[in-house]
């Protein structure tokens, strides 16, 4: 587990933990007692730490290197998710995967970001940044999914669509401009959730959803913080201020009415404790399919196209 | 027989004045600027379209005095309560509503082109450098809805930066709010021509620029999703001048027609017409 | 004007004209007179020729250099062209072109192949042979033609889809199925018309339509005879046996019932008169464009779904 | 301690005896009878997949005793009187009638699968190379039909060289054909499960293979629509071995999922839970 600077409390304790554990090969009872006590000193400090997260360490906190990624929630939420590959174009990019998959009682389609956890893994998936294939692939399964009126699930972990020159070349702006366009149509629900990174134009291309739920540890901004400041600041350094300026956390974007709901993450964030973590995301998934699967699909895509026309603060 | 050519002295060009010549922002040529206002900001020798407000635009678009604006009192807000190092974005936004008049990035409205009834959106980069932004967001829905209502084709001028960054998250989903009103135009086929000027980049170029029926775009225009400097740095190399231009997109598949401004009227005429059902 | 082998009789005559012109700059009326005869002797061995081509010949008439292409039909039978460009997906392939085009009163989307006249034409578009981008530029137009019902006017004209490897890679027999799908399904009339070469998947792939016409000297087949030829008897020379086996010209594919009309050409072929040739050929098109114009889509693409299922002969 | 180790003797490879050994036409290594078919034609070695006849795809496929023909008897015919030099096309598809009991390159029925009843069609190589014919097109249009009618899931297995020329431009007209009752089948929402096995080329590839709901391969299919040697004409250089696999076909967007045979009835099984509506 790799700590953060601002865990610092933390790593004091696992190291004293692991000093005691290593001079005492055979512990007696009161060193057990003060381990035990320790271990009780970490939980309370992690809980004071992640209870009052600064923008930026929050920011760090969604990118930590043992976050959770979209296989880590396939493996842990789904029963079963069988991936189809290809947007019948042009090519099957690996920063956006996708396929069927059971959740609880319900037959979806699952779509989202890959960043991959290895680095061959990262280079293959453009550290998850997607191209345009992929979201042409997105689509294609969510137009499949409309066809037999399976629920979309997208899920959303990316620091922004891939900037390249071969993305713009094939129509990054088109795909994912299409992609808000079809969404909106889409005759079937749309559960979206922001499980890391909410990258700009790269995270609203598969985020217009009926649900739109939030991780509490994510971040969702229409610029990252380093590139906000150095727009504005002229001075990346300051990506702790344009983080706070951008209000990009779970709690500023529900009081803005971005997003629908706070998914809670485990002591410590989503990184510490998997399975609380797929326990809590999964549930909170089903729910809102069973509640959505309750409307009909008309009244559906009419909300749907309330809720984002209702978008905007304007005077 | 050279010596019956006289060799021509190199006549000592006159200073320009600024009152009557015009420089061409690209190829710097000097130009009349009567001719320059005539030839509707085109440069004749290098065929660059200086970028037009709002009001120049709808002049040359709509027939004369039929413009009825829809939405004019919307206006920018701030809802992040934005500050960066150059001051409030409430004063700057401010600021710039007093030089330009303009309340947001975005001037929508009703008028008649050829005599055919259309509803227009009009960027003007002047104000904040077209940036999208809540304001931009709710006029061109409320432009589109009224595009709707009516059965009139529905004609959108993009010049933009991006999204407006600060207004934070609140920028950014004004890309599926625009788009969800073109997915109602589409389904109620209702035609929708956007017509990319110079530039239209970023959270615009990756919204409703790109879903049109027909794309239309400037000569030379600047047209793209991300930062020609953040490519430069991803695939570490430099990009030909050629890239992101609108002949680019044309080339690339994602622009129908590229129509030089004084046949842009003619040209939306000549393709409502066939969009008429 | 290029005279083909076959046509040597019509070439001795041109000579001859040639000759006495030249060697009477001013010619008695009795040198006058002789060549006002040649000139009705060309015309009759032209008509005695051209009633009577081979299947191999009526290839080569099709494939005749001063034969008209799509840009002379658009000049010579559409009142405007709008041409629109771009696939929205990767490029715009310059061996399939269209847009919005008037004839007569009809307004329509009109699509085709381009083999290009000048070298450099030729090149650009891969000398009428579109690429998967061309067949989705096509779709994309059609789709637009049956947003606004508009009918789609199809000119064929390609000795087949682009047999190169990125062609393959970016997936020509998904866009020619593709566009098979589509256009059978297609909510708007379609009139194809065979202007030279209709040349296999390349051509049905812009080729399913309601009526099929195909100007007389035309030919359309599943492959070339060159290549029939190369499998069959393993002998690329054989082609006018294989032309001939194959039944590629427009009375067998009448009889065949795979077309519906023959567009009679101008005696000698469309290439040696353009006006009559696009006079006819408009003429034509109207008429099936008025024809169509009084029929329900919903007749027009049950009768065209018939019209495909009945095309077979089996036991 | 190099000593202790005893040199391996090259065991004297026993002469393969036809009746119990097979040889992998991909990798040559010797394959015991039994277990190569209960591998299901499968090597184990290199994982080739050998390709199957109609009747050995629908007993790996179908439920016991399930499997009903639809068009059965519907069979080539020669409209254009085809002629070549080894003879007359009828008398070589007689002839190939006569060594295979089939009357064309496709079986088309119904059938149960794991329960729930599908419509199948399962083309044969071993009828003129499994080419697309009159013939071919009505047995699938027959079966599109009764699927549509039934609302019964069409499940097409693709083995075919492509257009069969003996039957000209009619052969080519199979490929609207069985398009068209697809755009059916779409639009009453029918499922359309495209497996493509080896070869999909040509008239096949660019027809009904390419427009399923989900495209399954088999492992390393060729998969393709112009052939390899014409493409190699044409851009002057050799192409690689994975060429037009399915494997590159995956990689380039235009398969779902890669199948292993052992897999392929749960599979398909699987998926057509997620279409049942
Ligand atoms: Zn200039
Ligand atoms: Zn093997």
């Amino acid at each position: 587990m790799t700590n953060l600077d601002f865990e610092k409390p933390v790593s004091d304790i696992e190291s004293r933990i692991a000093d005691l554990k290593q001079m005492h090969p055979s512990p007696s009872s009161e060193i057990e007692a003060e381990i035990r006590k320790l271990k009780e000193d970490q939980i309370a400090n992690l809980k004071r730490i992640y209870a009052d997260l600064t923008p930026w360490q929050t920011v760090q906190v969604a990118r930590h290197p043992d976050r959770p990624l979209i296989r880590d929630f396939i493996a842990g939420v789904c029963s079963e998710f069988i991936e189809l590959h290809g947007d019948r174009l042009f090519g099957d990019d690996q920063g956006m995967i996708g396929g069927f998959a059971t959740i609880g009682k319900h037959r979806v389609v699952l779509i989202g970001h890959q960043k991959g956890r290895t680095l061959e893994e990262k280079i293959k998936c453009n550290f998850g940044q997607a191209c345009p294939e992929g979201y042409r692939k997105a689509l294609r399964l969510m137009k499949l999914a409309e066809k037999y009126h399976l629920p979309v699930v997208s899920l959303i972990d990316t620091p922004g669509a891939f900037p390249g020159a071969d993305a713009e070349e094939r129509g990054q702006a088109e795909a994912i401009a299409r992609n808000l366009m079809e969404m909106a149509a889409l005759h079937t629900p749309i559960v979206v959730i922001i499980t890391g990174e909410g990258g700009s134009g790269g995270a609203i291309g598969i985020g217009v959803g009926d649900t739109i739920l939030m991780l509490s540890h994510a971040v969702y901004s229409v610029i990252s913080p380093e590139g906000c400041a150095s727009i504005l600041w002229r001075d990346g350094t300051k990506a702790a201020e344009a983080a706070n300026a951008l209000k990009i956390t779970a709690k500023s974007l529900l009081s803005l009415k971005v997003i629908d709901e706070i998914i809670p993450e485990p002591v410590g964030g989503a990184h510490r404790d998997y399975p609380s973590t797929m326990k809590v995301v999964g549930k909170s998934i089903e729910r809102h399919l069973d509640k959505l699967s309750h409307t009909s699909t008309h009244k559906i895509v009419k909300r749907r196209f309330e809720k984002f026309a209702a978008m905007g603060r304007f005077k | 027989m050279g010596w019956f050519i006289k060799k021509q002295q190199p006549v000592a060009k006159p200073e320009p004045r600024e009152d009557i010549w015009i420089q061409c922002p690209s190829c710097k040529a000097h130009i009349f600027k009567d001719e320059w206002e005539k030839d509707l900001k085109v440069c004749k020798e290098c065929n660059y379209h200086e970028r037009l407000t709002w009001k120049e635009r709808v002049d040359i678009l709509l027939d004369p005095k039929s413009f009825k604006e829809i939405a004019s009192r919307i206006s920018f807000n701030d809802p992040l309560k934005f500050s960066d190092a150059k001051g409030s974005y409430a004063s700057k936004a401010a600021e710039n509503r007093g030089k330009t008049g303009l309340n947001e990035s975005i001037v929508t409205g009703t008028g008649k082109l050829h005599g055919v009834r259309v509803t227009v959106a009009v960027m003007d980069f002047r104000f904040l450098g077209g940036s999208l932004a809540s304001g931009t967001g709710e006029k061109f829905l409320q432009a589109g809805m009224f595009a709707l209502k009516h059965k009139q084709p529905f004609i959108v001028f993009s010049a933009s930066g991006g999204a407006r960054m600060h207004e934070g998250i609140i920028s950014l989903m004004q890309m599926p709010k625009t788009c969800a009103v073109l997915a109602r135009l589409r389904e109620a086929k209702v035609p929708y021509i956007s017509v990319m000027t110079d530039p239209t980049t970023g959270g615009v170029s990756a919204s409703y620029a790109m879903v049109g029926d027909i794309h239309i775009a400037e000569p030379r225009a600047l047209i793209g999703f991300a930062g020609r400097r953040v490519i430069e740095e991803t695939i570490k190399q430099k990009l030909p001048d050629s890239f992101q231009t609108a002949e680019y997109l044309l080339a690339h598949g994602f622009v129908d027609i590229i129509v030089a401004r004084k046949d842009m009227k003619d040209t939306l005429h000549r393709l409502m017409k066939y969009c008429s059902r």
